[in-house]
């Protein structure tokens, strides 16, 4: 059967491409019309400014802000005129909606022919053309659809078009409207490349794609040096695990002698070309630090709270439902390697249960509505390296797969709260928007039941496997790292909920009144997420409960460890455990964050206003270890002690010492020594024809005597 | 097709005779001022080689020997003219073709 | 001594006689006209070669085109006479004889000590006709050298254009 | 009586007989018939007092010539500018070497038969060498007007030079297609092929055009005659000449115009071939020679003609025929006989 794969990336190209050229063209136009204006303004130049036409200029300007009840606070520009966003956003719903349609085209028949027979489950591989050939090496432009990349596509396609459209509503009041489409369009076909893949390097360009659209999205309001210096330290620190990355797609190459993702099969099959254990065990190190910088992972994490400095479905579709999961998607992809060194697996496992703990640890005392997710999906993140560690990569799948869809409604959820409150993302001057946004609300309750991981939302049935996993392994510690998270996590997001939701609005009048509820291009979405939030978890029901349809259908494509049974009563035992700790996290913060009766004053202490005096003693008791978490653990400012400074001493030193003294010294050295010489040889240079004749002539002679002689 | 008749003169009289052409041409070419005279002396060079091309072509009974002095001949012809209107054009410029007065190449 | 002989040896002198009027004669319309009739030796010596295309082209190019155009520019620029002056680099005069004394006497030297070459006459393709040299000539030039020949023309066209663009005079 | 002696016996004879036709005969009664040609296209006697019609007036001249100052200007220079009218005259007659004046003359010489071939030297550069030898003959004129020390003589011989170079260019290329069609470069052969097929004037009328034009040109010849242009130049590149050297710039002109005229019969007209007629025999080869000087006399007379009747060029105009028309027709000439060989070939 011949599919269509290539057209599902290729859309959102066409769709990037389009929007990017107009916007482009659009740009160049309003430059030059700005142009025209400001010449007609200034007819004759050098007599002083005519404050009249400013005025007028500015005039213009305002009656945008005073039009739109909306994001005037990061206007860089006048708005767009409606055909040109009605443009943006048909090209660009459309072309990804195009793709979503035609990838469950793809996938619906294929994970039905997938459930009929798992044994025989043969991937779909399109190759298009032979990319580099050399020698005995051949790396294709090929699509390959597997189990695995279609839980993948299924979700990334379809949260993807919902935050595309999302995004119409969102960011309807910017000035780089075609901007963003074409980014978020160039972000979408950078991920489907990744997840359609069919071999490491292919995989690595879109790896790097949605590395670069990550950039491009977190500095979208480029004006604004914070987000400048987001994107940056994101594009910086992934750099760090891309290093990993690219040493990882070697060392397969080295190990296996194909970059083709039938290594997996032949891992699988322990038929390595070449290699040692520890070589293995490198490769998979390696592997696991692009992993790292990708899904934000300790130490590499540092960039995706950051990373909340882009527009709000930027952090939804890019920092918490599909880019950040490549990293999961690469080792689960990997698993069958990953399983030939189990060292390697306990270093992701403990990492990811490291990262779990510490994220989930520091979203406790943020403020920030966005930075308390980020930190949470960090968290999650975490998590789903967990699962992997302790073997059962299918569950992780399963955790990224939900994940993606509360996560998502959650961002777009807080996206909708910041868009009622025009740009107010401090939570304590939030307050008792239930009643004033009840769309936003109910959703963001369901996906944060889910996130917390209560029955029957999605959250619980994977968060409940992972934790079962970790036991049955006989991980007990890591275990119990998993279950103080999961107590963290619903306690965090609980009081995020109360802040934002509960009690009173905690800012001036005035604003309350311009409280609005989003239009429906962005609550459909977040009805449709939140639906998703309670039910994708029946996709992957524990084992106690009947067939895990999930575990089941990936079985083709990701390595399992060897399974430990647990009994039955055991299982049932760690649900009722892990719903025990998050209901407790759940009464907590119902019970310390009040919020009623509060005004917001700038210059208070953060927790005065909102907490319960219970919360305020329990604060003072934790003191200092309170504030460094509420600091982050000062990780920031550790790396910038720990690494960056003495990597910039040693640049100093590079430069200052090495490169201008040693290297410049060498060139410096042998400019002179040509001068010295041109000085000394320029006494040839006569420039009398006959001398130069002459000196050849005589050359020849020698050179003749030379002959002569032999 | 049968090969020219064997040669009535010893080669190595040719060969004598286009060296010493040769070399006549070179005397003039490094011992000359005038760049006429000089260009001249160049062409008598070439003829001398020209000459024993030929000698050799014969010797070997091969024609390409033939075939390269037709070429060495036209390159001249295209030669010449350049240079004769280098020379006409210096002419112009510094009234002299006297290479010693012709020295502005150099430091 | 046969004919032969006879007319290689009248033709030698005339060609090394002459070249050496051109060596030392002052007066360049001289030079030039010296030069002719050492062509013309030159020319003789290439029928005996078994080149009489190659004799009659060298007397149209050379004698009758090349020199004619060097009488041309001598006439035009009216050099009557080179400089009169003594060469004033004495190292430079005995330097260029040292060198070409030296220079021909090696290699002649090794010419003669090379001896005729080891490859046997009556093989190869392009081998001389007795009677009439010409066909083979052209069929060769046109066939094994038809680039060179080709790349020769465009040459020649250069070289027309390129003296038009030297000698002009630019009035404006 | 050894082949080879013979052979060096018959190659003397025609020496001899071209030589004497050509100098002795041919010249000074040329230089009667032109002035009578001119005399009676101007509607006047001309020469008729020294012998019947005039005959012996060439002798007179020549007598004239002898007995006449011989000057040399002071500051020219002697022994080039003695040497230049040899310089003209020689190559002028040395072309009849290779022109086939007849078929072959049958010669029984002590009960052997001998077939000679009326040409003198049958050499296979054909029409190279009288190409080669027109190129020596631009040296008298350079030198004739370099070493006058004279500005008249220097502008003519430059002029003559340039000219007869420019043209030979035409000529030369436009000759090229008579070779392409016989496939060689010697005359006797051109002269076969136009035997047995057609002349070569019919389907090259083109190239005998042009040939015939540039012939002119290079002889030195009306409308061509710039070099010595009275009016201009006094008389170009011979102003200074005089007397015996005089005569031989003179002489040298008028075989030039021979050898030209029977170059064109030889190359366009058959050469010394009628259609349909087989030359041989002794009665055939003295039959053949008089087509030939028939022809040659025909073209000689339209020499003349063309002289007497038509006005001189300007120079430049002259360059712009030679450069701009004639080069690039002779091209496309040779261009056309090409697709016609290829085509005769196929």
């Amino acid at each position: 059967m011949n599919y269509p794969i290539w057209l599902i990336p290729a859309l959102p190209l066409l769709g990037f491409l389009l929007n990017g050229l107009a916007s482009l063209l659009y740009g160049a136009a309003q430059a030059q019309k700005r142009g025209e204006e400001w010449r007609k303004a200034h007819p004759d130049e050098g007599h002083g400014h005519d404050h009249g036409s400013h005025e007028a200029a500015h005039g213009a300007h305002d009656s945008h802000d005073a039009h739109g009840h909306d994001h005037g606070h990061h206007d860089t520009g006048p708005m767009l005129p409606w055909a040109l966003r009605l443009f943006h956003g048909v090209v660009g719903v459309g072309t990804v909606g195009l793709a979503t349609v035609l990838s469950f085209g793809i996938l619906v028949p294929y994970a039905k022919s997938v459930m009929s027979n798992v044994e025989g489950a043969r991937p779909i591989v399109e190759t298009l053309y032979h990319w580099i050939q050399v020698g005995g090496l051949s790396i294709d432009i090929a699509f390959r659809i597997d189990a695995l990349s279609a839980l993948m596509l299924s979700f990334v396609t379809f949260v993807g078009t919902l935050i595309h459209l999302y995004s119409v509503g969102y960011m309807q009041a910017e000035a780089g409207y075609g901007r963003f489409f074409a980014y978020l369009n160039l972000f979408m076909f950078s991920m489907l490349m990744l997840v359609l893949a069919n071999n490491l390097p292919m995989l690595f360009i879109g790896w790097e794609g949605v590395g670069l659209c990550s950039y491009l999205l977190i500095g979208y309001y480029y004006d604004k040096d914070f987000a400048a210096a987001a994107g940056k330290k994101a594009f910086v620190t992934n750099r760090v695990g891309d290093f990993g990355m690219v040493l990882g797609i070697f060392g397969i190459l080295a190990l296996f002698g194909t970059t083709d993702f039938s290594f997996v099969d032949m891992a699988r099959q322990q038929q390595m070309a070449s290699g040692t254990p520890l070589g293995v065990y490198a490769v998979c190190a390696l592997l696991f630090l692009g992993a790292c910088g990708k899904s934000a992972q300790v130490p590499l994490y540092v960039w995706l709270p950051d990373a909340m400095a882009g527009p709000t479905p930027v952090s939804a579709l890019i920092h918490a439902a599909t880019m950040v999961t490549a990293g999961v998607y690469l080792v689960a992809r990997c698993s069958a390697v990953f399983l030939l060194a189990p060292d390697a697996l306990t270093l992701v496992a403990w990492v990811g249960a490291g990262t779990a703990i510490l994220a989930a640890s520091i979203g406790l005392a943020q403020n920030d509505i966005k930075k308390v997710l980020a930190y949470s999906t960090v968290s999650q993140l975490g998590y789903m390296f967990l699962a992997c560690g302790v073997g059962a990569f299918a569950i992780g799948m399963f955790h990224v797969f939900t994940h993606a869809f509360f996560k998502a409604c959650l961002f777009l959820g807080s996206g909708s709260v910041i868009h009622a409150l025009h740009h107010e993302q401090d939570m304590r001057a939030m307050g008792g928007l239930a009643k004033k946004t009840p769309a936003t609300h109910l959703t963001m309750l369901v996906s944060a039941l889910a996130i917390a991981g209560i029955v029957p939302f999605a959250g619980f049935f994977s968060k409940d496997q992972i934790l079962g996993s970790a036991f049955a392994g006989g991980h007990y510690i890591l275990f119990a790292v998993g279950l103080v998270t999961a107590g963290m996590t619903a306690f965090y997001m609980f009081r995020l909920y109360r802040m934002t939701f509960s009690g009173t609005y905690r800012g001036t009048p005035e604003q309350e009144s311009h409280i609005h509820e989003s239009p429906l291009t962005m609550t459909v979405p977040l009805w449709i997420l939140g639906a998703g939030s309670v039910l994708t978890g029946f996709l992957g029901l524990p084992e106690v409960f009947g067939k895990n349809l999930m575990v089941e259908f990936l079985s083709p494509s990701v390595g399992k460890m060897h399974a430990h049974e647990v009994s039955h009563a055991t299982e049932y035992l760690l649900m009722a455990v892990s719903l025990a700790v998050a209901g407790a996290g759940i009464f907590l913060a119902f019970k310390w964050y009040t919020g009623q009766d509060a005004k917001f004053t700038p210059g208070a202490a953060p927790e005065d206003i909102i907490a319960s005096p219970a919360a305020h003693a329990f604060f003072e008791k934790t003191g200092t270890l309170g504030k460094v978490v509420a600091n982050k653990w000062n990780v920031d400012e550790g790396i910038e002690a720990l690494v960056l400074s003495p990597f910039r001493k040693i640049g100093t030193f590079l430069w200052r010492g090495f490169d201008a003294l040693f290297i410049d010294g060498l060139v410096n050295a042998s400019a002179f020594m040509v001068e010295l010489t041109g000085d000394l040889v320029r006494f040839f240079t006569t420039g009398n024809v006959r001398n130069y004749a002459l000196t050849f002539v005589l050359g020849v002679l020698g050179f003749t005597l030379y002959i002569w002689m032999r | 097709m049968n090969a020219v008749e064997p040669m009535a003169v010893a080669p190595a009289a040719y060969l004598t005779v286009g060296t010493l052409l040769f070399f006549i041409g070179m005397a003039g070419a490094l011992l000359k001022r005038n760049a006429l005279s000089i260009f001249l002396s160049i062409e008598l060079m070439m003829n001398a080689a020209n000459l024993l091309l030929l000698t050799y072509a014969r010797m070997r009974g091969d024609i390409s020997g033939q075939v390269i002095v037709f070429f060495v001949i036209a390159i001249a012809a295209a030669e010449a003219s350049i240079g004769l209107a280098m020379f006409v054009a210096l002419f112009r410029a510094r009234s002299t073709v006297d290479v010693d007065k012709i020295n502005l190449l150099k430091w | 001594m046969n004919t032969e002989t006879i007319v290689f040896a009248l033709a030698s002198a005339l060609a090394i006689v002459f070249s050496l009027v051109m060596l030392f004669q002052r007066k360049p319309v001289k030079s030039v006209l010296s030069l002719v009739v050492t062509f013309f030796g030159l020319a003789i010596l290439s029928v005996l070669l078994a080149a009489p295309f190659i004799a009659a082209l060298q007397v149209i190019v050379y004698a009758g085109a090349i020199l004619v155009l060097f009488l041309f520019v001598i006439m035009l620029l009216n050099l009557e006479q080179e400089a009169a002056d003594k060469e004033t680099r004495k190292i430079h005069f005995y330097l260029g004889i040292l060198a070409v004394l030296g220079l021909g006497g090696l290699v002649t030297g090794l010419t003669l000590r090379a001896g005729n070459p080891p490859v046997p006459v009556g093989n190869g393709p392009f081998l001389i006709p007795a009677k009439d040299e010409i066909p083979l000539l052209g069929k060769v030039l046109f066939t094994d050298y038809l680039l060179a020949f080709e790349a020769l023309s465009v040459l020649l066209l250069l070289a027309a254009v390129g003296a038009l663009i030297l000698s002009k005079r630019r009035f404006e | 009586m050894s082949p080879e002696l013979f052979n060096v016996a018959a190659a003397g004879a025609k020496i001899a007989f071209v030589w004497g036709v050509v100098l002795a005969a041919l010249l000074p009664m040329l230089i009667w018939a032109e002035r009578r040609v001119a005399a009676f296209i101007q509607d006047r006697p001309g020469p008729n007092r020294v012998g019947p019609l005039g005959l012996f007036q060439s002798l007179a001249d020549a007598i004239k010539f002898f007995m006449k100052e011989d000057v040399t200007p002071t500051y020219a220079d002697r022994f080039l500018f003695n040497l230049a009218p040899w310089i003209t005259l020689v190559p002028a007659i040395t072309t009849f070497a290779i022109i086939p004046f007849g078929s072959s003359l049958p010669v029984t010489l002590g009960g052997q038969t001998y077939d000679v071939p009326l040409i003198i030297a049958d050499v296979n550069v054909g029409v190279l060498y009288m190409f080669a030898l027109t190129s020596i003959g631009i040296y008298g004129i350079v030198l004739a007007g370099y070493t006058s020390n004279d500005k008249f003589s220097l502008l003519g011989g430059i002029r003559s030079s340039a000219q007869i170079i420019s043209y030979e260019l035409a000529m030369g290329i436009s000759a090229i297609g008579v070779f392409m069609t016989a496939g060689s470069l010697r005359l006797p052969e051109v002269v076969a092929y136009q035997q047995q097929h057609i002349w070569n004037v019919v389907p090259q009328i083109l190239g005998a055009v042009i040939f015939i034009i540039s012939a002119f040109a290079e002889t030195n010849r009306l409308p061509f005659d710039l070099p010595e242009a009275e009016a201009e130049l006094v008389a170009g590149y011979h102003t200074e000449y005089s007397a015996f050297k005089f005569a031989m710039f003179f002489m040298g002109e008028y075989a030039n115009m021979v050898a030209a005229s029977a170059l064109i019969v030889t190359l366009y007209f058959g050469g010394w071939s009628l259609p349909g007629i087989a030359f041989t025999g002794v009665a055939g080869a003295l039959l053949s020679i008089a087509v030939f000087a028939a022809k040659t006399g025909l073209f000689i007379f339209i020499f003349l003609w063309v002289r007497w009747t038509l006005p001189r060029f300007r120079y430049d105009q002259l360059m712009d025929l030679g450069w701009k028309v004639f080069l690039p027709l002779s091209v496309l000439n040779l261009l056309y006989v090409a697709i016609l060989v290829a085509a005769g070939k196929a």
